[in-house]
């Protein structure tokens, strides 16, 4: 139910040079995914004339409702934003709505019982990252069993607390793991998606876990951190435990290709080029389907080796 | 005057023998409005107060003695419930109270001022007048009336105040006369007064005893607390005596001489007061042709000081007198650097100096020793040692620090010489009595052996014996040849100390004399002359 | 002849203008007000559409939860204490309302229920600073934790509200002359200002506040209630604390133990550039409402702009911060 | 083991004098925690020997502490003139930040004149950021905690500008030595550390540092007034803090080899504060202790520790931190401490009141 009100009645103050203006409200620039993700957008905004009010909300729902309902006073003619939690978007939505301006979300959804809020959410499916990275350590079972005793002792390092990925990776994860009974994971704990984060937990889990086979991590920068911390206690990362990790941003290609991560889900932050061309087909009041999934695939350590010169983030 | 008690013993620790009559002929049998008994109270072990008693009538001015640490500051706090007692009884109209706190002794008729001037700075006069019984209209305060009646008080004391000013800009002896407004503002059955005149002048003082007279009159008990004993004789019906924390005696004022009262007060011969009577300021032994210690022309400060010129030469004590708020402070802060001059000149031994700030005038050999000890002169929680070499430490470097062995023999040497008590130097500066930290202050400074030493208010809250050493100090540092600014606001005090007058009037010298003979009605008449500007007045040379 | 007399008359209102000078205590204020406007104006010249009624009433929309946040605080600053715990109590507030009304609550409870928890952990505090003699801003550090631990005990995920109740009062307006419209939870804060002011300026309990402020061992001598009220400074910012909480779940329309990290920096931000001292004794509420507004233009300032990158929006709030606070300084230094 | 009487009344005194040591609860709770831990996981307090390392977790401890307790030395000092530094977190990730990108750059990435060109850029990028704090508080009398906001506001995305955004990852052994190197078997941060907190302890105590930053912290004008280089001395401790914060933050990035501008030494600030105040610092200044400040970080580091270790889960950790830091500070608080102790003293009093 998309089809009204992208109609020609929002693009009063549309673009003067054929361009038309976009309001966008990032979550931060909490990592490299998110500045990648940024950056990607601005550019594509440069070479296709668009005209992006940008703003970065620092982690905080309150600022992103701030910046959009002052999108809303300035009139653009599209509204793009990564909401930082699920919840909370009704009100803003429906003014954006009863505006007529079309909103896209990009890299995660709300959750909001009233779709015809937004015209389109472009981004990852988060639950089936962690499928993905469950659906390899099943295949690949035997060789991650490293300490040989017939148990896949898998620890994960989550995202931070109640954020979408986190919760959806560790469901999609969960869900393939659970087709293998040899396959565990002895213990979870977040890690903020921080590198310093990733190895300190990494570290307890070293002292009170006895035969760790697995690491999972919810993004790249945790699983460096679990490099180093396994580094320190004398092992070698990829081979006494084996490291499965979400992201695929250049750091952790790199680590991949040298063999210390086993196998990368790539989550891809590049969404300029689709939220433009999304974008651009809302206004002119296209049809657009409701949920555009990112094009993605995942890495294995030879995958890494031939990209990795290829890897701009 | 007929009276019916007798005194207590002289020097005996037993208080007097108890009487169920008032201490004035003319208000007969009365029962006391307060009785403390064996009140003891010790801090961290140490005795402040051992069982000492203190019994106040209706209708009577009852003054507190003691030298300085004697115990008077912490004997009001037992009774007002700002201390608790360790032993010892209260009784406040003839029950027996504990209070827990000022609010509830205030409750209980007890009206207080206490030594430290205890008001809110950022509030207004009237505010901190009426806080805690401000008039209400519809629920809330009524700031008018509340004005309105804080100005009705003031007027009763003679002040010309503002009550909607804010307290802060107003000097120190003004937030005095304030907080002695607060107390007197309510009907109470007590009113405690702890060093009330330390910072009014001659004017001030006796407005506030015909308050207090008049107060008398009305039945209200009040307990007086003074270092001055022209004040505690003429104000006062009966007194009690404190010395080392016990109690020494108590006595109908009328039948004590001064000098019997000091000697209660001190245990001993005033040998030292009696030896300053005799100092007479060495006027001709200072060398005018000299170049001076200290030189200032046209030292001036927009809004504080107008443009001033003095010098002070080696060995020379110069006086300064003046009203409160006539700039004696100013001009002293504007010779230190504590502030800084718009206008003028200062030469030290002949050459032109700037001070920016006062460890230039450190450099230079000037010390200034604040009139406002608390928030100007001692860090509290520091000890008396390091209080006391603070100055020294600081012209030193901090990468220079005295020797562990020079330390202890420069601190023991000046708690010896200045009496400081107790004699501990690794005391908290903060558990000192006043006149105890003036003394540290005074050490602090002489222990940077200044050429030039400014006093603001070195004797203010002083006792008789302590202000005797203090004098006596200052002339025998001008004899040995420092020189001297002195100001206080005790104007036989700086007679007798200085070798030259300066008077200030409304923030300009109005007067330089040297004293010969100069007397208080001299001085008097020249700093109290506003009302009759003539040509006559003009400042002389 | 006519000239004559303008000219007579002219100087002596203009002189008398000239001459006249504020109370020395308003000064902060009304270079904060002046800031303020300046800053509006600035950004009228600037950018089309941002010097209207529109934008001025939606700072008030905007920042109606920090305004309360902050008024709370000015209390607490006001005694020369410091409230560090009022973010994580917003974020609770969200939680506890999200989640009764999740449980089928009524929202008259669910509110109660909020409003008692805010003001019961702002009274331990209080009581904990008061009478344990703990530095409040360790006891309120504390606090902050505590709070943000029981965020997470009642959940870590997001929680929606969708109460009828909550969902219609956060969505109506309420229309003003000239055809601009507000929100209820606007006038709320406006509300609070009001009776804020009143309270510390109008009552024994507020002008004890400024009394502690100025100082406790004078105002206990005097035989204020310093006690009660020093405590009491404590639940004010609590209640307050929570009542943002319902103002923020409003805006937000869920509750998240995440919400409102460092916002007691925001809110202490706000008190500081209204001009309020952070020794106590000094400052109005009024300035604090002052303060919010201030913060909340520079975002529409940046949102307005939208062209910088993310770290420059922080390094430019520092910025703005910076010099408001000198240019403050500055205008007041004159004063003792 | 008769003991003579004369032997027990000495230890009674000695007793007496250490429990009116301020250090003594900060210890106490220190040890109880240790305690707690050792009965969760006896093999708590074990110590092994690897490839000539120590390790244990103790050392963990130690070392994970070893920025909090860099940055609580600055912090110390600060405090003690009153003031207080929020910048801190920031300031340490600028650190990092500018050594990683001057690492990154450089033509030899991984060798050791790089890596100590690096620190050295980085260090004084915090002299001049402490400057720039000190200057705003004793120059310009801003208060300290608006001051150092500033800092903490802007520092961040000055971190971020540096970094252009992206965690920047070095490869240099040397500079991730900082973090996670071994020198004598001990991990250097923590000999740094000491190192950092001996010298301060000496430059402090052994000269009239000390007690000036105590004058100045107690009553400014009455310093000024003796002499006391009061704005040097203020502006001093502020460039003393970021220096600290700065060695601090490059542990941290020499830790990950990545310096995240975001989240290294994120409330970092906090846990500084808490340390100093645990160590029996007062916040309204003036005397401070140095010893009870590495007690404090220690502390704080420990309790980070233990609660994973006791398998308490993770959404309750913020609750066991509230409660066991207001546990602590009451059991420093005078008043509760004065309550204790005239509960004991009722007795003697009574004697010495029959004697009477
Ligand atoms: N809070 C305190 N803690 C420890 N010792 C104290 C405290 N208050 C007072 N003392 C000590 O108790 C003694 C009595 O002090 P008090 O202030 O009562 O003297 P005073 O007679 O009022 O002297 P002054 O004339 O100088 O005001 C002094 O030795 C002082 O050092
Ligand atoms: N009655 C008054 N009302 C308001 N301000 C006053 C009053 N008297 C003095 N002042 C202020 O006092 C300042 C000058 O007084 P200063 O302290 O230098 O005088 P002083 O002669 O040293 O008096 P003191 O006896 O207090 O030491 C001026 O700045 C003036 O504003
Ligand atoms: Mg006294
Ligand atoms: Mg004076």
């Amino acid at each position: 139910g998309s089809s009204e009100s992208g109609g020609s009645g929002s693009s009063g103050s549309g673009g003067s040079d054929g361009g038309l203006t976009m309001g966008f409200a990032q979550v931060g620039a909490e990592s490299g995914w998110r500045t990648a993700n940024t950056k990607s957008i601005q550019d594509t905004a440069k070479s296709e004339g668009v005209d992006l009010k940008f703003s970065d909300a620092q982690q905080k729902q309150e600022n992103q409702i701030k910046a959009i309902r002052s999108y809303i006073q300035q009139k653009v003619d599209v509204i793009a934003f990564s909401p930082v939690v699920e919840t909370g978007w009704d009100t803003v939505l429906l003014e954006a709505k009863r505006a007529k301006i079309p909103v896209i979300l990009t890299d995660r959804s709300v959750d909001s019982k009233d779709d015809s809020l937004y015209e389109t959410f472009l981004g990852s499916d988060f639950v089936q990252e962690g499928e993905k990275a469950g659906d390899w350590l099943v295949e690949n079972a035997d060789e991650s069993d490293v300490d040989g005793d017939g148990s896949i002792k898998v620890v994960e390092l989550e995202g931070t607390t109640g954020a979408a990925p986190a919760i959806d990776r560790k469901e999609g994860f969960g869900s393939k793991i659970a087709a293998d009974d040899s396959i565990e994971v002895v213990a979870s704990q977040t890690g903020d998606f921080t590198r310093d984060g990733g190895k300190k937990v990494m570290e307890t889990f070293l002292k009170s876990e006895k035969g760790i086979d697995v690491v999972y991590a919810h993004n790249d920068d945790m699983g460096l951190g679990a490099i180093e911390a396994i580094k320190a206690a004398g092992m070698k990362p990829g081979t006494d435990v084996k490291i499965i990790t979400v992201d695929a941003v250049k750091d952790g290609m790199t680590a991949l290709s040298k063999g210390e991560i086993n196998f990368i889900v790539e989550c891809n932050p590049l969404l300029g080029p689709q939220l433009m061309d999304l974008a651009k087909k809302v206004v002119d009041g296209e049809e657009v389907p409701k949920r555009v999934v990112t094009e993605e695939t995942t890495f294995d350590q030879e995958q890494a080796a031939e990209v990795l010169d290829q890897r701009q983030y | 005057m007929s009276q019916t008690q007798t005194p207590a013993a002289v020097g005996s620790g037993t208080p007097a023998p108890t009487r169920e009559v008032a201490p004035t002929a003319d208000r007969p049998a009365a029962a006391p409005v307060v009785e403390m008994q064996g009140i003891s109270i010790a801090f961290g072990g140490v005795p402040a107060l051992d069982d000492v008693a203190l019994r106040l009538y209706p209708g009577e001015v009852h003054a507190l003695m003691g030298e300085n640490g004697a115990g008077k500051s912490t004997l009001i706090k037992a009774l007002t419930g700002v201390y608790a007692v360790d032993a010892g009884t209260i009784v406040v109209d003839g029950r027996e109270e504990s209070f827990t706190s000022p609010a509830a002794s205030q409750a209980a008729g007890i009206s207080t001022v206490y030594q430290e001037v205890n008001l809110c700075t950022n509030l207004t006069v009237a505010e901190n007048m009426l806080l805690g019984r401000e008039p209400r209209r519809l629920g809330g305060i009524h700031t008018r009336a509340m004005n309105r009646r804080a100005r009705a008080t003031l007027d009763r004391l003679g002040l010309d105040i503002d009550p909607a000013s804010v307290l802060g800009r107003h000097p120190i002896a003004v937030q005095q006369l304030v907080a002695i407004a607060r107390a007197v503002d309510v009907e109470a059955k007590v009113l405690i007064l702890d060093e009330p005149t330390s910072s009014l002048d001659a004017d001030e003082v006796a407005r506030l005893f015909t308050v207090m007279r008049t107060l008398r009159d009305q039945g209200t008990a009040i307990v007086f607390v003074s270092h001055f004993l022209d004040q505690i004789f003429e104000i006062s019906d009966r007194l009690t005596v404190l010395r080392n924390g016990r109690l020494v005696g108590e006595r109908m004022v009328a039948e004590t001489s001064q000098l019997e009262l000091v000697k209660l007060m001190l245990g001993r011969e005033l040998a030292t007061l009696e030896e300053l009577d005799r100092e007479v300021a060495a006027t001709d032994l200072v060398d005018r042709s000299a170049t001076p210690v200290l030189k200032v022309l046209g030292l001036g400060r927009k809004g504080s000081l107008q443009a001033t010129d003095l010098a002070v030469y080696e060995g020379e004590v110069v006086g300064v007198a003046g009203l409160l708020g006539s700039g004696r402070t100013e001009l002293a802060r504007l010779l230190f650097g504590a502030d800084t001059a718009d206008t003028g000149e200062i030469e030290v031994h002949g050459k032109t100096r700037r001070f920016r700030s006062p460890r230039h005038a450190i450099d230079r050999r000037l010390a200034f020793s604040s009139e406002n000890r608390r928030a100007e002169g001692v860090i509290e929680d520091l000890s008396v040692a390091d209080n006391m070499l603070l100055a020294m430490q600081a012209s030193r470097g901090w990468l220079r620090p005295i020797p562990a062995a020079q330390r202890h023999a420069l601190v023991t040497k000046y708690v010896e010489a200045l009496d400081i008590r107790p004699a501990n130097p690794d005391a908290t500066m903060r558990n000192l009595s006043g006149g105890n930290q003036q003394k540290v202050l005074l050490a602090r400074w002489l222990l940077t052996e200044p050429e030039l030493l400014v006093l603001d208010e070195p004797t203010r809250g002083i006792d008789v014996g302590a202000k005797a050493q203090i004098q006596q100090l200052v002339a025998d540092l001008a004899r040995r040849g420092m020189a001297v600014v002195f100001i206080s606001a005790e104007l036989e005090e700086v007679l007798r100390l200085s070798d030259r007058l300066v008077v200030m009037r409304e923030r300009r010298k109005i007067d330089e004399r040297l004293n010969d003979d100069v007397s208080v009605s001299d001085v008097l008449e020249l700093i109290a002359g506003q009302e009759r500007p003539t040509p006559e007045e003009a400042p002389r040379g | 002849m006519s000239a004559a007399t303008t000219t007579t008359t002219g100087p002596t209102a203009w002189e008398r203008l000239r001459g006249w000078s504020p109370p020395s205590q308003y000064l902060p204020v009304i270079a904060t007000a002046v800031v303020f406007v300046s800053l509006f104006g600035v950004g009228g010249v600037r950018y089309e559409g941002f010097a209207t009624p529109e934008v001025a009433l939606n700072l008030l929309v905007d920042n109606a939860f920090l305004i309360v946040l902050a008024v709370g605080m000015t209390f607490v600053i006001l005694t020369g204490g410091i409230d560090l715990s009022v973010g994580s109590v917003v974020a609770l507030s969200t939680m506890i309302a999200a989640r009764t009304l999740e449980a089928g609550w009524a929202p008259g409870l669910a509110v109660a229920a909020v409003l008692l928890t805010g003001t019961v952990l702002g009274l331990l505090m209080g009581l904990v600073i008061h009478y344990f003699d703990i530095q409040p801003f360790i006891a309120t550090l504390a606090g902050m934790f505590l709070a943000r631990g029981l965020c997470y005990l009642i959940g870590v995920e997001s929680i929606p509200i969708r109460d009828e109740t909550f969902f219609s009062v956060a969505a109506a307006s309420v229309p003003l002359p000239g055809g601009y419209s507000t929100t209820p939870t606007a006038l709320v804060a406006l509300g609070t200002v009001v009776v804020a002011a009143w309270v510390l300026h109008r009552t024994r309990f507020g002008r004890t506040v400024y009394a502690i402020g100025g100082s406790q061992s004078s105002a206990l001598l005097m035989g204020l209630r310093v006690a009660s009220t020093k405590v009491g400074v404590y639940a004010i910012s609590g209640f307050c604390a929570s009542l943002a909480g319902l103002l923020f779940s409003l805006y937000m329309l869920s509750g998240y133990s995440l919400h409102a990290v460092g916002m007691e920096l925001d809110a202490i931000a706000a008190v500081v550039i209204g001009g309020t001292l952070l020794t106590g004794g000094r400052g109005l509420v009024l300035g604090s409402l002052l303060g919010v507004l201030v913060l909340g233009t520079i975002q529409t300032f940046i949102s307005f702009d939208g062209t910088l990158s993310s770290w420059w929006t922080k390094i430019t709030i520092g910025v703005l911060l910076l010099l408001f606070v000198v240019v403050q300084r500055l205008i007041t230094r004159r004063q003792p | 083991m008769a003991e003579t009487p004369a032997r027990t009344a000495d230890r009674g005194g000695r007793l007496a004098l250490l429990r009116r040591n301020p250090l003594l609860w900060p210890v106490v709770a220190l040890v109880a925690l240790l305690a707690i831990n050792v009965v969760a996981n006896p093999g708590f307090l074990s110590l092994r020997m690897q490839d000539g390392h120590l390790y244990g977790n103790l050392v963990d401890i130690a070392r994970n502490g070893a920025p909090v307790l860099l940055v609580a030395l600055g912090m110390t000092l600060v405090i003690a003139t009153r003031g207080i530094d929020l910048s801190v977190g920031a300031v340490a990730a600028i650190s990092g930040a500018v050594a990683c990108v001057y690492i990154a750059g450089a033509p030899d990435g991984g060798s050791v004149g790089t890596a100590i060109v690096a620190c050295s850029l980085a260090l004084a990028t915090c002299v001049a950021l402490g400057l720039w704090n000190g200057f705003l508080v004793s120059v310009l009398g801003i208060q300290p905690i608006i001051a150092t906001l500033v800092l903490m506001t802007a520092g961040r995305g000055l971190a971020m500008l540096v970094t252009d955004g992206q965690i920047t990852t070095v490869n240099n052994s040397t500079f991730a030595g900082l973090g996670v190197g071994f020198v004598a078997t001990l991990p250097i941060a923590i000999l740094v550390a000491l190192g950092v907190f001996a010298l301060t302890a000496l430059v402090v105590r052994r000269t009239a540092l000390g007690m000036l930053i105590e004058a100045v912290g107690i009553n400014p004008e009455a310093s000024r007034l003796a002499g006391v280089r009061a704005r040097t001395i203020i502006w001093t401790v502020y460039v003393f803090a970021a220096l600290c914060a700065g060695l601090a933050g490059l542990m941290i990035a020499g830790n990950t080899s990545a310096a995240d501008a975001n989240n290294a030494g994120l409330w970092i600030e906090l846990d500084a504060i808490l340390a100093v105040v645990i160590g029996g610092t007062s916040l309204a200044g003036g005397r401070f202790s140095l010893a009870g400040t590495l007690v404090g970080a220690l502390f704080i580091q420990t309790l980070a520790t233990t609660i994973p270790n006791l398998g308490i889960p993770a959404q309750t950790n913020y609750l066991f931190k509230a409660v066991v830091v207001i546990l602590v500070c009451l059991l420093q608080s005078p008043r509760v401490r004065h309550a204790l102790r005239v509960r004991r003293r009722t007795l003697p009093m009574t004697a010495k009141a029959g004697v009477a």
